[in-house]
């Protein structure tokens, strides 16, 4: 049953050392305030997981907090490389990381089939690709109807997924518009799932069949607004592209970097996010 | 006609034109949006373009800095879940072409974006597959592009990202793919077709003012030439007009300066 | 791409004795009005599929049109049993009917890996149910991670799919709103489909992510108003409950039903759909 | 407390009591869907319904005809495609209680809804499983409703559609279920629990005025009772009030005089 918490308490009683945790967004909705949060309060050897892990994930691992990614996109959309991951898996600063790399097709299924309750996801995969020689966990299984070959990859359970989503009403449904990711299924596979809105209303006023999570599915929710800046939120404000583009600079330097996370993520409050996307408001 | 484009936008106009009014093609970032939307602007304006963030239809007036940009949505004739997407969309076999860069391409169309060097230890962490293994093994057919370079275009790539035609032949059948793979190829010289047989790409197209010396200095592997070798036909006014546009608008709309203060 | 065209041209141009055949639709939206034209335009040897076969299967069957049914649930909604289906499998009147008897999460299951291009559906089923005894294509595969026993079910790929739905825009893009059962996986995976709609408009005018058939996946596109009678249409009719109380009575009745049939359904034309549901549009 | 009331009213109310507010109830149709419903209106405003045609968290004012009445959807929270029910949400293992009818069920909880007779010859096709198999096996725990009569309540069912206790015992775990299985079944005279070890239908409560005669006489094996069997307690007034307005408005909704003419 979902609780309306500060992002604060949200972090804090539903994340612990050595989680796995999904970050999940899809360019759009991206939980930034959320991962803030979680870096502030200096959680060790997460396992995280993303299907695009960006900027945030560029920042967790420059911080030294996680052990393992799962992914199978790490870019800065739109820019180029993340510079801490490369760092990390190049040079191991500040240490070693683990990757378990796939493909979306693998990475989206794998959610769905944890969404699904499944141990496995099956699909038509990775045909040629050597992907499947590096990672012990694409393996396949036969159709017992036409014997072809199909991928098989784990189901995804993380113990917690963050996401941010547009608003809540007041019993705690929470509504999700415009790109929709894979945000549905990385909630409904977690053991537990912290969301960060725009706002929460009385009514969702939305259709039929939007995509809505019910409150009984929901750990915690935190109102937080602009909590996806730089990313945006579909009826609320735009991205923020040029903030993408600055980021590459300061992630290309150790030093330069840990000033930025020091002065804008372990010492500003949750609250900065509101400020952050006032000016993208007006055109979104 | 005109004589005044860069080779960059050769490139792009000339893979444009290779797109149809009924294609369903799913589009990568960079050079292939590009040439999607222009082909959508001038001789396709029913094309079917897809992004892998689930947009279905979509028709953005200035080209998406990712693949998730919210004109994308707003445009669409429906947005899915990425879920969906792969499976009914991309694995169902609606997409037509599948349009792919490469930050590594070999003769036979395999695709790295992975890592340059050894995946353990790489010299480079590119940002790996995301879509693209199976854009390539499900889409109809696979159109690349990519500038060319000595470090791009190479004689073995360093990880089989998304898989082209293998060692060429049927190697495709041999793992029981039933699309045709890569199918054609452009970049910043010429217009590259696979051999019938042997799937090796081969040029048949040079752009105007290329020479085959200029295509051989800019290729990792001996390059074979088709016994034509056509001129590529250079832009017209209207398709360098609509690139031209279509990038200043970009360009206004990505570049306005932030006001967040958030990376001051 | 779809075609606009009369339900007689459709059905014509994309049936043929022998097809395999789904008219999908979950209590609402049924395409009663595509089957009736079906049934008029006298095919043979069909093999029709649905999760839950109602009134018009009692109706395709009990004129001896169907060589074959697959199916989850074979009920009058609401009211009982299906005569006609019942006169076959226990009496071949008018002739023997072969059945492929599933559990609705199979047949879902097969539907969605039919619009995913897949050979099988797999899931979690049948666990300790009979009808893996009774039907040869229950088979399991074997979680390769986990050793847990799955089942599995050929993937759903019907020659035609028809469905109803509430309106299409001028391009052919098609909304369905409301229940949306297995429509959209139904149209997808079959070779053709072939669409009844209430309306044509200018603008579907709905939201992002509304369910949204494009007009590529689309053979041919029929506005018949009232095509879903005596089921309904969310929007534009309410269903016509007594009507289903009545069928049971006609259905019980080998002549009773001929003569209905010869009735309502040989003699009148698609046009007359539109007469049913006129009373029934106030409430909706 | 009223004394006025018939065996079934008992029947649904005391299924309705069952429930509780934070279940996510799988709602079948008939018995289960009116006793759901009471509880929803009396005691558990905020359980949440769901139908097996894709409404979660639904709230209808009449009980539906089917499980894909308009009512339904419009009074949901969401309405999803039935694919995405059964996965996530069923097979996900979101449900807490499934509430299921049967037309022949034995003391282990076993549900025939398929044929009477054999399967390749039936005296009786009956409609078929529709969701109840992986209801069965997915929900937390299952509760039955039927009323009894020798017919229904058989010590052989003639076709397993959904397996409740099997054979008894720990058959469940054996065939890898890590969900109850059926925990409750209330018939219109009596309230049963499976014994803890053998799995058996135990009578723990008879209704108002009935016996154990009663109870032995409309069902078809040599029933169990539990050594201290309790009175079940008579509808109070509200329950009575709630199920009879709640019949009364669904009654007046489904029998509205068809004039479409095609039935005339």
């Amino acid at each position: 049953m979902a609780k309306f918490l500060s992002i604060r308490d949200a972090v804090a009683n539903n994340l612990k050392h050595g989680d796995s945790v999904a970050f999940e967004g899809f360019t759009h909705l991206i939980p930034h305030a959320a991962a803030h949060e979680v870096i502030r309060q200096g959680f060790k050897d997460l396992t995280v997981m993303r299907m695009t892990p960006d900027i945030i994930y560029d920042q967790l691992i420059g911080m030294g907090m996680v052990k393992k990614m799962i992914f199978s996109f790490a870019g800065n959309p739109g820019v180029g490389l993340l510079r801490r991951v490369r760092d990390a898996v190049e040079n191991q600063w500040p240490h070693a990381l683990e990757v378990e790399e796939h493909s979306h097709a693998a990475m989206a299924n794998a959610y769905e089939a944890g969404a699904a309750g499944l141990p496995c996801a099956v699909f038509r995969g990775y045909l040629g690709a050597e992907l499947a020689k590096v990672n012990a966990n694409i393996k396949s299984i036969i159709c017992p109807f036409t014997g072809e070959k199909l991928a098989a990859v784990p189901a995804l359970r993380p113990d917690v997924t963050f996401i941010h989503a547009q608003k809540a009403d007041r019993k705690g449904n929470v509504l999700i518009e415009g790109i929709l990711g894979v945000q549905k299924e990385a909630v409904l596979a977690a053991k537990r799932a912290v969301i960060t809105v725009e706002e929460v209303v009385d009514d969702l006023d939305t259709h039929t069949n939007a995509c809505i999570l019910p409150h009984w599915t929901i750990a915690a929710i935190c109102v937080v607004p602009g909590g996806a800046h730089p990313s945006y939120a579909s009826g609320y404000y735009d991205r923020d592209n040029v903030n993408y583009i600055e980021w590459d600079a300061i992630a290309a330097d150790r030093e330069k970097f840990l000033a930025w996370m020091d002065k804008h993520v372990l010492k500003a409050p949750p609250e900065i996010f509101a400020e952050r996307v006032r000016h993208l408001r007006a055109s979104a | 006609m005109s004589n005044d484009f860069t080779p960059d936008e050769m490139m792009t106009i000339a893979a444009s034109r290779a797109l149809k009014n009924d294609d369903v093609c799913f589009v990568g970032i960079g050079a292939p949006s590009a040439a999607c939307n222009v082909a959508r602007l001038t001789h396709a304006p029913e094309i079917t373009l897809i992004y892998e963030s689930g947009t279905i239809g979509t028709a953005p007036s200035v080209l998406p800095l990712s693949i998730g940009d919210g004109e994308l949505c707003e445009t669409a004739v429906s947005t899915v879940a990425v879920p969906e997407m792969f499976r009914y969309w991309l694995q169902g076999g609606r997409v037509t072409i599948g349009f792919l860069g490469a930050a590594q391409l070999d003769k036979f169309g395999n695709i790295n974006t992975t890592v340059i060097g050894d995946y353990d230890r790489p010299k480079i962490r590119l940002p790996g597959g995301g879509g693209a293994p199976e854009i390539a093994s499900s889409s109809g057919e696979i159109y690349i592009t990519m500038k060319q370079t000595l470090r791009g275009m190479v004689d073995k790539i360093d990880f089989v990202t998304s898989f082209g035609h293998g060692t060429g032949g049927d190697d495709r059948q041999k793992l029981g793919m039933t699309t045709l793979g890569p199918t054609l190829l452009i970049t910043d010289l010429a217009v590259w077709r696979p051999d019938p047989v042997t799937k090796e790409f081969t040029v048949v197209s040079m752009h105007p003012g290329v020479t085959k010396d200029n295509v051989q200095a800019t290729c990792g592997w001996t390059v074979k030439f088709a016994d034509n070798v056509e001129v590529t036909p250079a832009p017209s006014v209207l398709e360098l007009k609509t690139l031209r546009d279509l990038k200043a608008r970009t360009k206004a709309a990505h570049e306005a300066p932030s006001a967040s203060g958030a990376n001051a």
